[in-house]
């Protein structure tokens, strides 16, 4: 099962910044491991962000995001205890949400 | 070590009886604890904690020896120096080139019968189209505008990839063809990328 | 099939259960796509092709789309990028490294009190012209930035 | 002899030559690609991925497990049983119970051992992991560490003990030998100095010590993982193109110690992102 993300969300004015950190491979499927075989891909495909339950965010992503991938978001008219919610899915088919309040 | 739950009060005790104190006694100290706490891995051998003579010298005086002895050291290793049997020294500094950007080779995780890669960058400008470069060492842009493509330049340049100890006894740069990392060809590639007027080190 | 890819997708059980539908055959897996993942644009190996597939085959400079990216990475593989898009009305922001395999990276839509500003991490193979993609109004926009990657550490 | 007048006649290539090509134009061009990668680290900013790490960690820390079914919530990493923030900053340090001075991996391990009941042998499997698979101990030293930032960096360094480890970590540290007669002082002796853009820190001086020790351990972008102290010495040694120190062994925790005590003062700023 993937690791938990570690998501920050902070509220500055009335804008959301919200960071979020993602344990993934991020296999390209293009590298080869030490044998010469092509290690498969294995990437993020979908990200979403959710604020208070709302669609806010709809990512699409590729092999060539980093591995660990570091999101920025900036989201208007929140505020402090908002309900920030992201959900990533992969080739493989695994996906996972975490929650965060806004601080 | 084993038995890392057991204090070694046996060894620690010896350790204490042997604690150094002058520079000579901590040197030997310190290179018997690499022994102890070292092992081999892949091509790595013990063997290569052992010092040859020009080392041990170098490691007792900070690397600073004394004026005569580091003459002696010096025309002991120009001695053996191999120049090539065919009586030319410079090859292709396109490999040349290629081979200085490679840090591969030697280390515990690189195989057998692989070719080393030639280090260069890690410490010295070499072309200046290269931004990632060292600066253990001087820089060497223009190094062949300077020194020029005589036989005498060429032997200069590939003795001194071959064994940098021959010019100065405790130099930081490898002895690239003494300890075999390098090969003949490589080195003339070397200096190839060195002196060539072609190469991008005198463009 | 659409509709089983769709079930297996949702939930954590995900993984074993595609994994057992993998076994029985049922699934293919070059089938084993997110929803909504434009795999035309992220399996495009150049730039026009990769832009066609987005709909953006033509597209503007506007100074209103701002990349910020370092000059020099010290390392390809994480190389830090932030898109922002002041043109009005702006619903998405795709961003393309022009010199890897798939220069597609990615693509975000932004809707309900979204700014259109995203940072990223993203691999460049080589030093590569980065270029960002804003769709605004039903136009697309561009603007670009060059970034070049450094050998780092000993090489070994 | 042909050989010495040649000798005589050549500038050392590691002597004067390169400042005779220091031209004013080459300067800047350098200070142009450090200030570019000083930007490129200025962006990546505070996210690292260390904090997947430590998260782990303290899951596996406060996680019953071994033979004894407890957790490691009980060890004593020198401030007392049970206490894990602060704890880092202050190793090295002799250990009465064990008879040895420990870094902080040693003593997770010591803890892992007389705590939890798991045997050296398994302890030993697998030190150092990979970016697809972190290690167990990874984790956990990510969470102690992780637990000291902010705090000074103040090894005790007065048992004899400790004193004799900073001493044996000094004198290994300008030891030359292997194939290319490398010391850890021929790329850490100096200042100002680099391999290819990477500034090496001058690790016989207290200030590059402060700078250098405040980050480790570190994530490496270029590995995609954590690195332990315990790593980053052996892997200093395999640069240096010797044979492999052991893990935890006295030599490699007598460099430890000789940088912490080194780094003295400096405050631990936590887990770093590195190249």
């Amino acid at each position: 099962m993937a690791d938990p993300m570690k998501i920050r969300a902070q509220i500055k004015g009335d804008v959301a910044e919200i960071r979020v950190l993602m344990s993934h491979p991020m296999e390209t499927g293009q590298r080869k491991d030490s044998d010469g075989k092509i290690i498969p891909a294995h990437y993020i495909q979908t990200v979403t962000v959710a604020l208070n339950g709302k669609n806010v965010v709809s990512g699409q992503t590729g092999g060539s995001v980093s591995r660990n991938p570091v999101f920025g978001f900036k989201v208007k008219g929140a505020k402090a205890g908002d309900k920030v919610a992201v959900t990533w899915k992969d080739n493989k088919g695994d996906s996972r949400t975490d929650e965060a309040s806004i601080a | 070590m084993k038995n890392y739950l057991i204090p070694l009060a046996v060894l620690l005790v010896a350790g204490c009886a042997s604690q150094p104190t002058g520079p000579e006694g901590k040197l030997r100290f310190a290179i018997d604890s690499m022994k102890r706490d070292f092992q081999a891995k892949g091509i790595a051998g013990m063997d290569r904690l052992e010092a040859d003579k020009l080392l041990q010298t170098c490691n007792q005086t900070g690397n600073k020896p004394k004026p005569d002895v580091a003459e002696a050291i010096e025309a002991e290793q120009a001695v053996a120096i191999r120049l090539p049997a065919d009586g030319t020294h410079m090859g292709d500094w396109k490999e040349g080139e290629k081979l200085a950007q490679s840090g591969r080779g030697m280390t515990w995780s690189d195989k057998a019968g692989q070719p080393n890669g030639g280090n260069c960058y890690n410490c010295h400008r070499i072309s200046k189209n290269e931004i990632s470069f060292g600066t253990i060492g001087p820089s060497l842009v223009g190094y062949g505008k300077l020194k020029g493509t005589s036989l005498e330049a060429q032997k200069n340049a590939y003795s001194q990839i071959y064994n940098s100890k021959a010019f100065s006894a405790c130099s930081a740069m490898p002895r690239f063809g003494h300890v075999g990392a390098l090969n003949e060809k490589q080195i003339k590639d070397l200096v190839a990328l060195l002196l060539d007027p072609e190469s991008p080190v005198n463009k | 099939m659409d509709m089983i890819r769709r079930t297996v997708l949702k939930g954590a059980g995900a993984t074993g259960m595609l994994a057992g539908l993998l076994a029985a055959g049922v699934l293919k897996p070059t089938l084993a796509y997110a929803e909504d993942w434009n795999k035309a644009a992220f399996e495009a190996k150049d730039i026009n092709e990769a832009l066609k597939s987005l709909g953006a085959a033509s597209a503007a400079d506007h100074k209103d789309l701002v990349i910020k990216a370092p000059e020099i990475a010290e390392n390809g593989s994480v190389v830090p990028v932030d898109v922002s898009s002041n043109i009005p009305n702006t619903t998405s922001i795709a961003i393309l490294i022009l010199k890897n395999p798939f220069p597609l990276s990615s693509q975000f839509e932004f809707s309900n009190g979204a700014m259109t500003d995203v940072s990223i991490r993203v691999k460049v193979a080589d030093t590569s012209v980065i270029r960002a993609i804003a769709k605004a109004d039903g136009k697309f926009y561009s603007t670009q930035k060059e970034v070049k990657v450094t050998v780092g550490g000993c090489g070994g | 002899m042909k050989k010495r007048i040649m000798a005589a006649a050549l500038v050392s290539l590691c002597g004067v030559l390169g400042l005779s090509f220091a031209t004013p134009s080459l300067a800047q061009k350098k200070d142009e690609t450090i200030a570019g990668i000083e930007k490129y680290r200025e962006m990546l900013g505070d996210d690292n991925p260390a904090e997947l790490y430590e998260m782990r960690g303290e899951a596996a820390w406060k996680k019953p497990a071994g033979p004894n079914n407890v957790s490691l919530e009980k060890c004593d990493l020198g401030l007392g049983a049970g206490i894990v923030k602060g704890a880092y900053a202050q190793t090295p340090r002799y250990f009465e119970d064990a008879g040895r001075v420990m870094d902080i991996e040693s003593r997770i391990a010591w803890c892992m051992m007389t705590v939890q009941g798991i045997s050296e042998a398994d302890m030993r499997k697998r030190p150092f992991g990979s970016a697809d698979k972190p290690s167990l101990m990874e984790d956990l030293v990510t969470y102690v560490v992780t637990a000291s930032k902010g705090f000074k960096i103040a090894p005790p360094n007065t048992h004899p003990q400790e004193k004799a480890a900073f001493e044996l970590g000094q004198s290994i540290f300008h030891v030359r030998a292997g194939p290319y007669d490398f010391s850890c002082a021929t790329c850490h002796g100096q200042d100002g100095k680099r391999i290819r853009l990477q500034e090496l820190p001058n690790l016989t001086k207290a200030a590059d010590n402060q700078r250098a020790y405040i980050g480790w351990p570190a994530y490496r972008v270029s590995t995609s993982q954590v690195h332990s102290m315990q790593w980053r010495i052996n892997d200093c040694f395999r640069q240096q193109r010797l044979p492999e120190p052991k893990y935890m062994s006295e030599s490699v925790n007598a460099l430890i110690t000789y940088m912490a005590v080194m780094a003295t003062g400096a405050e631990y700023k936590g887990p770093a992102l590195k190249r």
